[in-house]
């Protein structure tokens, strides 16, 4: 009975093993030469964090339990929540900018996509916390791009960078009530646009055309002009502008190919 | 270029029908060929045929980039897949149906439902808080509640003769299914023009 | 009087013909008639047809005290039935088939093996220790790695003729399936006679 | 979101549930009158109890889920377990036979069957402690008989009889390893009369073929005949004596219509 | 190993088992006659159900585990949920009013009091569901009232009554954030007159004196008025003059010795 | 309320992440001049592989939860009983001997010692499979004695070797039942002189003197010599002739003072 | 009659003066006699002396309507108790000590916190997210750093000397602790008037 | 240099006593000192005092290599330690007691026992089947029938005194405790000739 391994586990051996580290070291010795700090977190963690960090939905696909005081843990479906709080606590104090690195395994119970198989993955990533502006954003895309180029992979990948301001500040100008905004997320989420224009129907409202082309949403710089022809809300015209000075920072560091702007990416907010 | 899964049967007639509306066009000779991938006339499409149940499998997996399906389907595998355009066609409902138009408050003790969308029929009576034992079956579904397995069923109904000619009757309309034109995530981002050349030519003719 | 529940199509046709050999006949005009349940000559039997995949599903539900179906589909569907008589008919084997016989120890990574019968093939793959990738598939599962969804099938073999003309060969087999006789617990119990001499009939001419 | 209800949990509202309390009733004071006292025993109890009391498979169904200190918990799929372990521990030094009956909820998370569609059910039952023998046997049958028939379903229902011990000494003659014994007893359980015949026919003994023959294993006295005529093992015939003398108690208090002996019934072995 | 018993579990034995059968047999006849109809609920539910009915911190006392398809369940901690949830989808055609009551066992993991020894308790109750006002309110403390007068305990118990609108009242009046208002509520719940004070002074509104003197939330008529020389808005007077109209109700049925109002019972909120 | 980290749960930042990296890197670095290939094994696996593979006691100190078909899981409180099943199984067929290597998280819910205050820890280790005798033992100790050489620990620590067949060849001899067997190891684990007397004495037997002198049972050569002297049974003869020659080959490369032999270390056992 | 339970030792003596001063008055006499239960000279109240980590389960047990025990008994106990009254005697500061001021930020690893106030330690610096690892003692915690047992400890002060004379200086204050009149839920409802003439009594003299 | 924690109070005078029978001196000035760490004459040994609950702490992190300490506290403790010597002193009684000696049948409904030491009186009560409530008071147990707080209790007896003066009565006996030589497990491995000299050396004299 015990020659069986549970559904989405794996053995790495051997070549498998080696790679994994090789890909581990050479993000990490990037990482250091951004001035990057390694941090290990817990990889058990109370449900709650999650819940917080990355939204019910997500959340809620990880691997829970109780621990001996009742309080719900989880097996840790991401990294950034725990790095976020480890910032706002414990290193409140500490001088800003932090920036934070890790490799760690991740989990999830029930995976979104049958085509995802495993449940248990690595999460490499960084953190750059108390400092914002497109300097910042650039400084991370510069730091993701050339980890992907180190691995020989940026002829394959493609990095979608948004601005969820953009989603909020027509949400906000739309004024939904919380479902409303849950279902329109979704609804962006899948590039429903049956459903998208029905739904926007009833508010009959220019700004809500924006979201209603999902043809639109993903591109170049392209994607913003036609963003800026439907939005004219205050927030999301801001949003929209940093955009812009980000990726006009792209292109002078002539990255564009790798990048790719998506302003339906709203699979994160919960 | 871009593949695309096409479900084979009833959907498979009407997808190649707009298709070919839209200049992609394949030839009858080819389709009969069964041969296992086809190239379009243009060169720019790939199609494979596949079972309609499986098309969603083919293109989550990335196998084809894109794929048409009803909407039945999509929302009985709870695929993870971007669906950008409604295709209007095959257009048929899902519904609950019973021999009695009151079943739902005629039936005593737990309602037993028998289906072969027992993820639907879960959402769908699990939204209104109306608890149910749910018998899947793989097909011949209207057949259960005269053979006494079932109190009501939840099929597809396109002409509902064959409800009819089975004594059921719709108690109630759970959704509208019609063919969807659905886009793998990753070959949204990385094959972003063609993928938006597609939607575009078909969007045209829709 | 006893309900067998029958799997249509190609296990029907053998079933048939062995229980008219046991003296339990079904004219062909009843068989054609398409009503939904017959029976018998002697009045003692009542049949039902449904797919065989809803077999086992009719037979636990009691709705069918009996039912005649191959054990590929008893393996996949984990009914909890008795199963007191191999029929010996609709012979075939459930099989490992890839495009390599040696698949099993050159496929790099983790392997993805495409079914229709996946409790069977996480079973096999589970026993023996070798974590895979089961792509759950309704149909056409010998166009899977073809097309490069999968290092790998399991499926039912009856001539090998389907795995040749996609080029595939066995890896290696699993089970050998045959029709079998199901019976309900409870009719075990409550109809033991019944039951009892329907067993001894077959047996006859097994 | 919350208005759905958990798989297999369902409500009894009014005559339904006035219909679990009459029952309940009736059960109850039919076991009053043969002075057997009620427990109720703990809902949530130690998983390692149930699979002591009901053999890993079955146990394996409950819920489980940890306590405060680590311990693996089962929500009750069985009353029996409990009761033994109360009768041996807290009662150990009161005097015997103890009478117990009890009507509770019990539950699993996995059920045997698809058939078997609620997770939550009520047990009803009794035990009759500290005492063997047909006199007590039969004490425990007249009661059931008494019970169904107060609730009308003498006729709609049928009580099966065993005793495991046949089983357990054709296994022991054959000198099964712990896996021989287990995978014969699956086999027997669901009368898989092939793969029986296949797995007896490897011992070539008379013995075997006791169980060879499903039909022959469920029926009324002539089925302790058939046995007879292939097991001659001591442990097997003290047992059919016994299953014969039951019997015949049976028949003298003419409930032999309500009852059915079945020596293939080993589903709650393990 | 197994002759333990988990913490806060116990058997009941013969007498006790047939006390509470007793006492369930009471409850349910007086609340059939008074048409109350009998529910069962289920014993394991989605925890959410638990959160959105009892609050956070009361659902997560309960035991909680995952189902099949990894969303949380809870042992039910408690029937009220399930009955309005019942209510409001499954019911939500019926006529109103609902009349529904219920004997069933509760869980908690963790309790609330070192006091409160048993995890598992039995909950009676009912619900008058569809119709508010004074009538209403009173059918259901007669009900009690009588309850308690067959069970012979109306001299050894006190049915606390209140309106949580006086509170909320003044919460919204002071304008309090989620968090205030929740540390305002474990404030009154636990009297913590010293705290009270210095949270309430901060406003430097009459308003907050009325919470901030705990001898004066409890008691007979006398609490009503003494809440009426401090509170002024619209929200918490008419939540007085509710509870002053359902006294007098409970005064012309000579029923005020087994009844208090109690101002600071805010412990079912959250 | 998510400010706070779960017991036993820490965060590793900069130097303390480096440090760890570096350990383990120098780890690996040695077992691969060995010939041993790194394998990653599921973090995540069957609970019952852990029962079988570290005995129950200390598998029940795992996180422990139900997978999505009911099947418990636990998080990995140990990566032997993983590599083991995989060389078992996955490559059966694979020419012996295996050689595999690891580093990986490792957790227990409840720990064993108040001292051993984190639960989740870093397992370094490495198996040698299909291959037995003195040779491969050595192998094994001098791989561990590099490691700790080149992490400059070798002055801080003591590897313990020991044949639990001495232990067995005892327990067989006197011909203990499993609760017997289980109590006499727990004895001669705490070294419970006073009780190991006690409970030796009514054997009556001289080979049971061996482990009721606690301070014989651990140091160097002399261990040995004092163990011949009370144990006559042959199984526990050819343990500590194996060990004997182990002991040889270690002074023969000079490592005596690394390594201590410990006969009453039984607590891997259960 | 109320029965009021009350820790012995540091409290006993300000808590019997502060009864006293409010017209309740027990003689030295009977506090020395050594009796369970001592009833004061009004009649009206009964008193019982218990360690002061047990006024809580005492109080909450009910077996005292209520009880005048110090903020950190309460804390660390977690009780569930009504609290109307501050009493404000036997003021004294609940605070985290360390060898040197800046450990906090000196401390190279887990820092390790000895006390015999673990709830209030671990809700102290979780509230903070700072791991640390918890070693409850009974008694001497202030021994612990010296010994080499913890970096800090959480522990009560009242006067700074035992901290001075073993070489600890206060990190940071957690709380103030006084004295607190405590009250059994249930006795305040049955009780209602006894325990509100009580709180009326006290609160004069405070 | 081996350190042992010594147990302060009752255990203190006669572990010293026989630590001095066995040579290991340290003389009455040095124990009055109040310094934190004394050393023997031999200057072998340095012994710390700390309260009696504490010494498996001290133990079991290392900070003592030994501890002299009841088996009352060790099996209240559970702590991981290795127990190579009874020193047969501080001889007393882990028992159950109660006003009545037939508590256990007489008690209706459930048992409430107050104690300090709930690890052992839950181990008890499981290990024989009797569910129970267990009140952990921190001191003056004997006190909690007579307050009707608890129907039994489970307390140290050395003389029986105490219980007799507060009308209880021993209801069974639960273990016998003496004062034991505690090692911590990696002082074992890495001190093994000290910590084995100690051993033999104490050996001799118990």
């Amino acid at each position: 009975m015990t020659s069986r391994i549970p559904a989405g586990m794996r053995y790495y051996i051997g070549a498998e093993a080696r790679l994994r580290r090789t890909v581990e070291d050479v993000a990490m010795s990037v990482f250091e030469g951004w001035n990057y700090e390694e941090v290990i977190t817990p990889s058990v963690d109370y449900y709650d964090l999650f819940e917080q960090g990355m939204g019910r939905t997500e959340a809620q696909r990880g691997f829970r339990f109780t621990d001996n005081d009742g309080r719900l843990l989880a097996l840790r479906p991401d990294v950034t929540s725990s790095v976020a709080r480890m910032a706002a606590t414990l290193l409140s104090e500490r001088p800003r900018p932090l920036r934070f690195c890790y490799a760690a395994p991740v989990f999830r119970q029930q995976t979104q996509s049958h085509a995802e198989w495993r449940r248990e993955n690595t999460q490499l990533g960084c953190e750059l916390i108390g400092v914002g502006g497109t300097a910042a954003d650039l400084e991370v895309l510069r730091l993701a791009a050339e980890i992907l180029s180190r691995l020989n992979l940026q002829s394959r990948c493609c990095i979608t960078i948004n601005n969820v301001e953009v989603f909020n500040g027509v949400a906000a100008h739309l004024n939904l009530t919380t479902d409303a905004r849950e279902q329109l997320r979704r609804l962006i989420d899948t590039r429903a646009a049956a459903e998208l224009q029905q739904f926007l129907q009833t508010f009959n409202d220019d700004e809500a055309v924006a979201f209603s082309q999902p043809t639109q949403l993903t591109g170049k710089r392209n994607v913003l002009e036609a963003a800026r022809r439907a939005i004219t809300n205050a927030r999301s015209m801001a949003a929209l502008d940093s955009l812009e000075e980000l990726w006009t920072g792209i292109e002078s560091l002539g990255l564009e190919s790798s990048f790719e702007i998506d302003l339906g990416d709203v699979s994160s907010l919960d | 270029m871009i593949t695309i899964a096409i479900g084979k049967g009833r959907m498979q007639e009407s997808a190649l029908a707009l298709l070919a509306q839209a200049g992609i066009g394949v030839s009858d000779d080819a389709v009969n060929s069964r041969r296992l991938a086809l190239i379009d006339e243009t060169g720019q499409y790939r199609f494979i045929f596949v079972k309609p149940a499986d098309v969603p499998v083919y293109v989550e997996h990335g196998i084809a980039d894109c794929g048409i399906v009803g909407r039945d389907v999509l929302l009985e595998s709870e695929a993870d897949l971007l669906l950008p355009l409604d295709l209007g066609i095959s257009r048929c409902r899902i519904v609950v149906a019973a021999a009695d138009a009151d079943a739902m408050t005629k039936v005593q003790g737990m309602i037993r439902v028998a289906t072969k969308y027992s993820q639907i029929a879960r959402a769908h009576f699990g939204s209104r808080g109306i608890p149910v034992e749910i018998i899947q079956l793989s097909g011949s579904v209207e057949l259960a509640p005269a053979l006494g397995l079932a109190d009501m069923i939840v099929d597809l109904v396109e002409t509902g003769v064959t409800l009819r000619e089975n004594g059921l009757t719709v108690v109630e309309e759970i959704a509208v299914s019609t063919g969807r034109l659905v886009v793998n995530r990753a070959s949204y981002q990385l094959k972003t023009e063609e993928v938006g050349g597609l939607i575009k030519t078909l969007e045209a003719v829709v």
